[in-house]
């Protein structure tokens, strides 16, 4: 048993012991105990060190608000996090965890030389200077202040484990599972209704496993818990702890993180670290209790120095003497309690010093019983001892006059300065607050959304009051659900209710300019900072906020937002709510990425998406390359080869013999009905209403702004069917837009849109030999020039499957596209692969395809246009229909600056020295001029791999139609290229190569 | 994540079930070419962007894939009403009042 | 006013800095101003700033219905950069960067511009011609920018991910090294402190109702919560509010508001040396001088000026994070805000004119206006100071919607296949 | 790297004590999009066309739910589709209507067991009780659009385009394991 460990005290079992580490020393607790618990029960106060002036911290507090025991924990290689809450960290047998932000060591520590000169570090210093000399920003004060700052180290292994999410839908949530959350339970369970409740504890109770003195209808407090916890979960409510609700969404949705093994000595298998759920409710109990303020003086953060309930918690939760002679000061009734319990246990309470001349009379007759010193009318001026208070100096105050101080002995200070409502979800609803003088605090007042609160977060304090109330409130929840409001009464004895009073920086005999009274204890933000923000002009709490870093620190100003607007307040001299509040903001506590990113991490980060061909491809050694969603093969090398060579290759046999493709990404939309002709003809620039069935025609789409969106060809299957196609990014877009127009703007059209990109695979065979091979498969149809030319379609069974048999061509060489329902697509593949032996078939990837289709002068939308090019500048003029009455995009190609002159036209270019230009390369034309020079145009295509004897490129370039056979500059960081322009078909312009 | 009524569907489902199609009633003209280059503008590009009642369009992108129209508060982001394509604008006056 | 250097510094510390003094006044509305600018972020400051020091128009005020740079100049992840494609752009964006050097002297105020660099990561082949496009006009009209191999990229920032079996692998990457960041908050007080200290008046909380205009059609003043202010000329620059009061001038704007989100997580020691941009994967990350790491997140689709914003996106943007940098994966975000932000048909700004005499506007920024707010500030002020566009800000007019003279830098990152 | 997946080579993806899943066989498709006399219709494929969405009908060897104001699918035995198609067809040109085959778009992962349902609220937004027994919805599942048939209160059809299939059989793997190991 460690020393400070009060055996059969708290709810920790001391039959199970666990050993875990602190910085390398190993420390033995119980199970139940938390890293701070146990370190406190071996006497260890000194966890960590500040942001600024790196001074020696301790545990303040016993929960997620903490902003001092900050440590790393680590579970063997790649589990490794920074700025774990020692007070909320379980241990288990093998945890390692370590202090942070320290050198050479946590008990000395260089870096508190910046304790020394904290004088000059006050509140916004770093905007005041580092100016001069210019240079030295980047290269000497950004790093060092850089170094200085950050607390913990970054993880820097990738994380093993494993993240889920699940949605969850539920009539009522109740949020905190203290007194109110629990009386509330209490009401909605039984009645038919789907109920949560959550806790962010590793145990539910909230207050009273702090309380246990409490009675409850005639039970003890943790009987009653243990009761209603039973009845609860026999109700059918789903009990949920160790789960955060992080944020509070539009329309009931909550999020929740649960945290599934951070508290175990061994991971199970196939069982997340976090779970974030994403709750919708109904309606919504926030219960979520509050929290105690620090009261700010010089010295108020050494170690030892604790809020008073943290050490009733520790005291009850956990059997953790927190020192065995403390001081109490305090402005609130409540930390009384703390000393009287503490006394309890064996520790001497040194005083108890009471910033109120006047408190409860039971209060203090209960103390003069126990022997407890009580100096009312005190305040606290200093504290001594250097990584662990020892001594406090009080003074007796008499009105604004501070009297003299006297030192009193003491190994650890419990401080109270009262209690703040935790407000943070309901302000994520955008509900508004009041502030209440008496209380001197902000309660909830309204908010938009179905949501309740109740108990301490509205300013009531004691078990009695927060069952009574979880009891009544949830009614409104109820009723709105449908279900009878029904309210529980509740009797309590030995309760523990109380008022205080709110200090600013409590008085003192010293000069205030020198004080080091923390109000945000990790960011170093004191008391004077806030005070000479307000100096300099800081009038809104969010600049003073800003100026300071007050309450931005890892708890989110928990600790510091009351304080912080209590003391800019009074420097202004105005009431707290004309100074505001800072706007709580999600996660209520910080959480994992993990937990965000859930199962979406590594291959499942976003969705791949397959053809059937493609596990050929993967066979065949297959380089991909992702394409929108898709990932499509983009080359396939033979051993050895780059993909420069490989991709020469595949051109040459395609178009010496044949090639191979899988084209089954095309996006796919048939479009059906009487009025189809009409629909498509609207909708692309070329004249539909005359294609004949049977018969392909390119289609380009544009905007109603003129600029080119998407193209394909269009097969016209019968007269009420065609066959649309659109490039493999734009599918979804060109679908949507379609049905943009025809729901909205023409729904008296008869026509209806499917999307069928994934009933077909596609196979485009293309080359010399492509009908030779393909005749033998296509049942009686002839794949002759006569019975079939370029442009036609079929329907026709091939290698036994019912196809739609394309002559379409994007090589410039005969070529068809087989389009089979997706499944049998690999069969056919694989068909067409082994018989296609005899003409040495070769497999060609997109990079292939995109040389052929250039050296054929075949745009490829999105890399030869940017969504600003019309069809004229791409070449295309003969695509529009200038004779039809409308068309998507012919208005807006009337606009003013898309008829003007000298527009970027796409042109080729050919190299004067052979080689190869850069895709994106800009061009000018004149080499000579001075930076910035001006640009005519870039190139948007370019490959030396293909099957002309000199590489090729396509541009954008000014007035480049009217350029043909003059020479423009590509300027590259080491030489200038001259390039001819020249038209854009640069193999075959005959179409010879068409014919079969 | 707001919630959004589908007036085909009958069903108030989770925004990530929708898509959202910008401001409503903007009627493309009948005959464009007829447009001056600042009425095809207009009709381009020229948005209300209203803090308040807000008309809109959504399609319920993976449900039944309607286009629909609504009046949605682009302050709270809650929805007053949503209405089929084709139904008339409704009287946002009334709107506001019952939605009190 | 105390001019900030180390010396006075060391000279207040001693007398327990009781002496600095208020860096701008709690200014109350006059009857009438020269010049009124309607929203104090950092653009609508630095405008009243530079007609000050610039133009020795100090008969200013500058409006704002909330605190000063409250708004996205307090909400951005403090990217700067000008490795923008289309001329116009870069010039606008680089003429920014030009300040953005000296910003800091230029005020007498540590703005915390940090020339770290800016890496934009390209993870398609198409991303690859986008960003080396973007290269090598930038290379000629004197941008910084280079291209760097994914090797590169990984020394250049170690948490990057350039496994090329990744679901967006890693192809090599745009490089701007004097792009970099910028503390915001100081931007909007450097200006305020500056513009104060020559005359123009700050009013906060004063919400601007409506601009009235003469019977001529001309600016008259602006109404506000504190009643009629008259002004010679009136300059909008309220982001997230624009279309709103524009249109009590009867000016319609091609803006869309929608709300954008932010997050920064727990600090941790310095781990992450540049500003890192990945478009495709939506990872958008840097790590301030405090040690947080700063990432953007994407847009809301909706209209919206709820500045709330949905989980779905947190989550996205999270995940897009842990992908490009999955050493990250156990930190726990701190903290995540939201923004509102006006987006024009082709994502670039208007500034200038307005059809209405006197009335001038500086809006449509999207996500990008706090790398800006110098060069929009300082050619803003200009414009209002002569009555024409500056030559650099020409191209951002109104009028560019009407004609089709878009400056589309969306359309030339625009992907298909 | 996901497995591919095949509706030609039906396979069980996952086969835990909370939920069992797999592919099931190819089956016909077809997507009638349809204004108007839909008694018609109905007759001459003989099963009537239910108009509120989400709502299935059945007969012998033909199912149908309709997904849009204007839209079904209908699932039909391989060797029945042509007879459908051709009873629609004899409507034309009276009855204006599209009839698509989709038979190779989808892929259907039959999921059954104890946890099914919960299985399905790792992916689907939506509350997965509002599908009830007998009905079907097209919705969302981990970001691919699914058509999701609710047969019993421990079993669901989920059909989506193939090409989503590997990613999204991942994740119905993943959840069945991690619902599998909370029973442990």
């Amino acid at each position: 048993m460690s020393k400070h460990r009060l055996r059969g005290r708290g709810r920790v079992d001391a039959s199970q012991p666990v050993v875990f580490t602190f910085d390398g020393k190993p420390y033995t607790g119980l199970k139940g105990d938390t890293v701070a618990s146990a370190l406190l029960a071996h006497g260890v106060h000194l966890m960590g060190r500040s942001f600024k002036y790196h001074r020696p911290r301790g545990a303040i507090a016993a929960g997620s608000e903490e902003p001092n025991a900050l440590i790393g924990t680590r579970r063997g290689p790649g589990r490794f996090e920074p700025n774990t809450r020692a007070t909320v960290q379980e241990i288990w047998d093998g945890l390692e965890t370590n202090s942070q932000n320290k050198f050479p060591s946590l008990k000395w520590d260089v870096g508190a030389v910046n304790d020394a000169a904290y004088m000059l570090f006050s509140a916004g210093f770093y905007y005041k200077t580092f100016m001069w000399p210019r240079s030295f920003w980047d290269k000497v004060y950004e790093p060092f202040i850089r170094a200085a700052a950050g607390l913990g180290v970054s993880p820097s292994e990738e994380d093993p484990d494993t993240y889920a999410s699940r949605y969850l839908y539920c009539d009522l949530l109740i949020v905190g599972a203290g007194p109110a959350g629990i009386a509330a339970a209490r009401e909605a369970a039984g009645k038919g209704l789907s109920v949560v409740l959550v806790d962010e504890n590793s145990e539910m109770g909230g207050t009273l496993l702090s309380e246990p003195q409490s009675k409850i209808d005639g039970k003890s407090a943790w009987t009653w818990l243990e009761d209603e916890l039973a009845a609860l979960k026999e109700a059918g409510v789903k009990l949920m702890t160790r789960t955060t609700a992080i944020g509070y969404y539009h329309e009931n949705m909550i999020g929740m993180v649960e945290k599934l093994t951070d508290h175990l000595p061994t991971l199970p298998a196939d069982t997340p670290r976090e779970r974030m759920w994403r709750v919708r409710a109904k309606q919504v109990v926030l219960a979520q209790g509050a929290l105690e303020k620090p009261l700010v003086f010089h010295g108020n953060d050494r170690p030892g120095v604790m809020l008073a309930g943290s050490a009733q918690t520790y005291l009850h939760r956990y059997g953790v003497k927190v020192g065995e002679s403390p001081v109490v000061v305090t402005s609130h009734d409540s930390a009384w309690y703390a000393a009287f319990d503490l006394q309890a246990a064996g520790a001497y309470v040194q005083a108890i010093v009471d910033t109120r001349p006047q408190v409860r009379q039971d209060l203090q007759a209960e103390a003069r019983t126990r022997g407890i010193p009580v100096k009312l009318g005190h305040t606290v001026t200093a504290t001594g001892g250097r990584l662990r208070i020892n001594t406090v100096r009080v003074n007796p105050l008499n009105g604004t006059h501070v009297g003299n101080g006297q030192w009193i002995k003491c190994d650890a200070l419990l401080m109270s300065g009262g209690w703040t409502p935790s407000l943070h979800l309901f302000s994520h609803t955008k509900g508004s607050l009041i502030w209440d003088d008496d209380l001197t605090t902000f309660l909830p007042k309204d908010t938009p959304e179905d949501c309740i609160i109740t108990g301490a977060s509205r300013g009531l304090w004691g078990v009695e009051a927060a069952l009574k109330d979880g009891s009544v409130r949830v009614g409104e929840a109820l009723s709105k659900l449908g279900v009878e409001a029904t309210v529980s009464d509740y009797t309590v004895a030995d309760d523990r209710v109380g008022t205080g009073v709110t200090m600013r920086e409590l008085p003192t005999d010293r000069s205030a300019g020198k004080a080091k009274a923390f109000v945000d204890f990790q960011n170093d933000v004191t008391a004077k900072d806030l005070r000479l923000a307000v100096r300099e002009g800081m009038r809104s709490i969010e600049h003073v906020k800003r100026y300071t870093t007050n309450g931005m620190a890892t708890d989110q100003g928990k600790m510091s937002n009351i304080n912080g607007l209590n003391i800019a307040a009074d420097a202004l001299g105005k009431k707290q709510p004309q100074v505001g509040l800072t706007t709580f903001r999600p996660p209520y506590t910080p959480t994992t990425f993990g937990a965000f990113a859930g199962y979406h991490r590594g291959d499942h980060f976003e969705v791949v998406r397959k053809t059937q061909i493609d596990g050929w491809a993967e066979e065949n050694a297959a380089v991909f390359e992702p394409v929108g969603q898709w990932r499509r093969a983009r080359y396939f090398p033979k051993a050895g080869e780059t993909m420069d060579q490989a991709v020469a290759r595949e051109c040459a046999a395609t178009r010496a013999s044949v090639g191979i493709f899988d084209a089954s990404t095309l996006g796919k939309i048939e479009v059906v009905g009487p009025d189809a002709a009409e629909f498509v003809n609207r909708m692309y620039t070329n004249p539909f209403m005359k294609l004949a069935p049977g018969k392909c025609r390119y289609g380009l789409l544009l905007g109603d702004d003129g600029y080119i969106r998407d193209d394909g060809v269009i097969a016209r299957i019968s007269d009420e069917r065609f066959h649309v196609t659109t490039t493999t990014g734009g599918a979804a877009r060109v679908l949507t837009m379609m049905e943009d127009y025809l729901q909205t703007e023409w729904p008296d059209l008869n026509v209806w849109l499917t999307s069928t990109t994934e009933q077909w695979s596609t196979v485009a065979v293309n080359g010399p030999n492509a009908a030779k091979l393909l005749q033998p498969f296509v049942k009686d149809f002839a794949l002759t020039e006569d019975n079939f030319p370029h442009m036609s379609c079929v329907e026709v069974e091939v290698a036994g499957y019912p196809a739609r048999l394309w002559r379409v061509s994007f090589t410039g060489e005969i070529g068809f596209e087989i389009n089979v329902p997706a499944p049998y697509g690999r069969a056919l593949w694989e068909t067409l692969w082994d018989a296609g032996q005899a003409y040495d078939i070769t497999a060609y990837g997109t990079e292939t395809m995109h040389v052929l289709r250039a050296e054929k002068g075949y745009i490829i939308v999105g890399q030869d246009t940017d969504g600003t090019v019309t069809p004229y500048d791409a070449g295309m003029g003969w695509a529009v229909g200038t004779k039809k009455a409308d068309f998507v995009g012919m208005r807006g190609l009337k606009r003013p600056d898309l008829v003007a002159k000298n527009r970027k036209q796409l042109v080729g270019l050919v190299t004067e020295d052979q080689s190869c230009l850069e895709e994106g390369a800009q061009i000018v034309l004149d080499p000579n001029q001075p930076i910035p020079m001006k640009m005519v145009g870039h190139v948007t295509s370019s490959y030396h791999q293909g099957t002309t004897d000199h590489p090729i490129a396509l541009a954008l370039v000014e007035g480049g139609h009217s350029k043909m056979g003059e020479t423009v500059y590509i300027p590259m960081p080491d030489r200038t290229i001259a390039a001819k322009v020249t038209g854009t078909v640069f193999v075959d312009p005959e179409n010879a190569r068409l014919k079969i | 994540m707001i919630q959004i009524h589908c007036p085909y569907c009958g069903e108030t489902l989770p925004e990530l079930e929708f898509a959202y199609a910008g401001e409503a009633h903007i009627v493309r003209p009948e005959s464009p070419s007829e447009q001056t280059d600042e009425e095809w503008a207009a009709f381009l590009f020229l948005r209300d962007n209203v803090k308040g009642p807000h008309f809109e369009r959504w399609r319920h992108a993976h449900g039944c894939g309607r286009f629909f129209n609504a009046v949605r508060n682009t302050i709270t982001d809650r929805f007053y009403i949503t209405y089929k394509a084709g139904e008339p604008r409704p009287d946002l006056a009334k709107l506001l009042e019952e939605s009190k | 006013m105390t001019r900030f250097n180390a010396l006075n510094l060391v000279k207040n510390a001693l007398t327990g800095h009781k002496n600095w003094t208020e860096q701008w006044p709690d200014s109350q509305p006059k009857t009438e101003y020269d010049v009124v600018i309607v929203g104090a972020g950092g653009h609508g400051l630095g405008a009243a700033y530079y007609l000050a020091k610039q133009h020795g128009i100090t008969n200013v005020a500058v409006i704002d219905k909330g605190w000063l740079g409250g708004g996205n100049t307090g909400r951005n992840t403090t990217i700067i950069r000008s490795n923008y494609l289309y001329d116009e752009s870069a010039r606008l964006f680089d003429h920014a960067l030009d300040l953005w050097q000296d910003l800091s002297q230029e005020l007498n105020y540590n703005v915390m511009y940090s020339n770290r660099g800016c890496l934009m990561l390209a993870h398609t082949v198409h991303d690859v011609q986008s960003f080396k496009r973007h290269v090598h006009s930038n290379r000629l009209n004197g941008v910084d920018n280079r291209w760097l191999t994914p090797q590169e990229c990984k020394e250049y920032c170690p948490p990057i991910n350039i496994a090329p079996d990744a679901r967006y692998p890693v192809m090599g990457g745009a490089l701007q090294e004097r792009a970099g960041t910028a503390r915001h908050d100081a931007v909007a007080w450097g200006y305020a402190r500056g513009a104060a200290e020559r005359g123009v008046d700050i009013i906060q909380n004063c919400a601007v109702t409506a601009i009235r205009r003469h019977p001529d059609g001309s600016v008259a003043g602006v109404e506000t919560e504190k009643g009629f202010i008259k002004a010679k000329k009136v300059a909008v620059s309220a982001s997230g509010h624009n279309s709103m009061v524009m249109e009590t001038a009867g000016v319609r704007l091609p803006l869309e508001s929608t709300p954008l989100q932010a997050l920064v997580s727990e600090p941790v020691k310095p781990i992450f040396p540049c500003v890192v941009m990945s478009n495709a994967v939506h990872a958008y990350c840097s790590q301030s001088d405090k040690g947080e790491l700063v990432i953007g997140s994407g847009t809301d689709q909706y209209v919206s000026y709820s500045q709330r914003g949905g989980l779905p996106l947190i989550e996205h943007t999270v995940a897009a994070i842990s992908e490009v940098f999955p050493i990250f994966n156990r930190m726990r975000m701190l903290r995540k805000w939201g923004g509102i932000v006006d987006n024009t048909p082709d994502r670039s700004a208007i500034i200038g004119k307005t059809p209405v005499q006197n009335l001038y506007v500086n809006c449509g920024w999207g996500t990008g206006g706090f790398k800006a707010t110098p060069g929009a500030a300082h050619t803003l002020a200009w414009t209002v100071a002569k009555d024409e566009p500056h030559p650099i800000n020409a191209p951002f007019t109104l009028d560019r919607f009407r004609t089709g003279r878009l400056i589309d830098e969306a359309a030339a990152a625009a992907v298909a296949h | 790297m996901s497995k591919h997946i095949s509706s030609l080579a039906p396979s069980v993806v996952v086969d835990t004590a909370a939920a069992h899943v797999a592919v099931t066989p190819m089956t016909g498709r077809i997507s009638l999009r349809a204004r108007g006399d839909l008694a018609a219709i109905g007759k001459a494929i003989g099963v009537s066309l239910p108009t509120q969405i989400g709502i299935c009908a059945k007969t012998d060897g033909i199912e149908v739910v309709c997904l849009g104001p204007d839209e079904w699918t209908l699932l039909v035995p391989l060797d029945q589709i042509e007879k459908v198609q051709g009873a629609l067809a004899t409507l034309a040109p009276s009855l204006p209507h599209s009839m698509t085959e989709i038979t190779g778009r989808e892929i259907t992962f039959q999921i059954e067991g104890p946890h099914a349902a919960d299985l399905m609220s790792i992916g689907c937004p939506r509350d997965i009780s509002t599908i009830k027994v007998g009905q079907a919805r097209r919705t969302l599942f981990d970001g691919a659009t699914v058509v999701l048939w609710r047969d019993a209160e421990t079993s669901f059809r989920m059909d989506v385009w193939n090409s989503f299939a590997p990613f999204l059989a991942s994740t119905l793997e993943t959840g069945a394991k991690e619902l599998a190991a909370e029973l442990a």
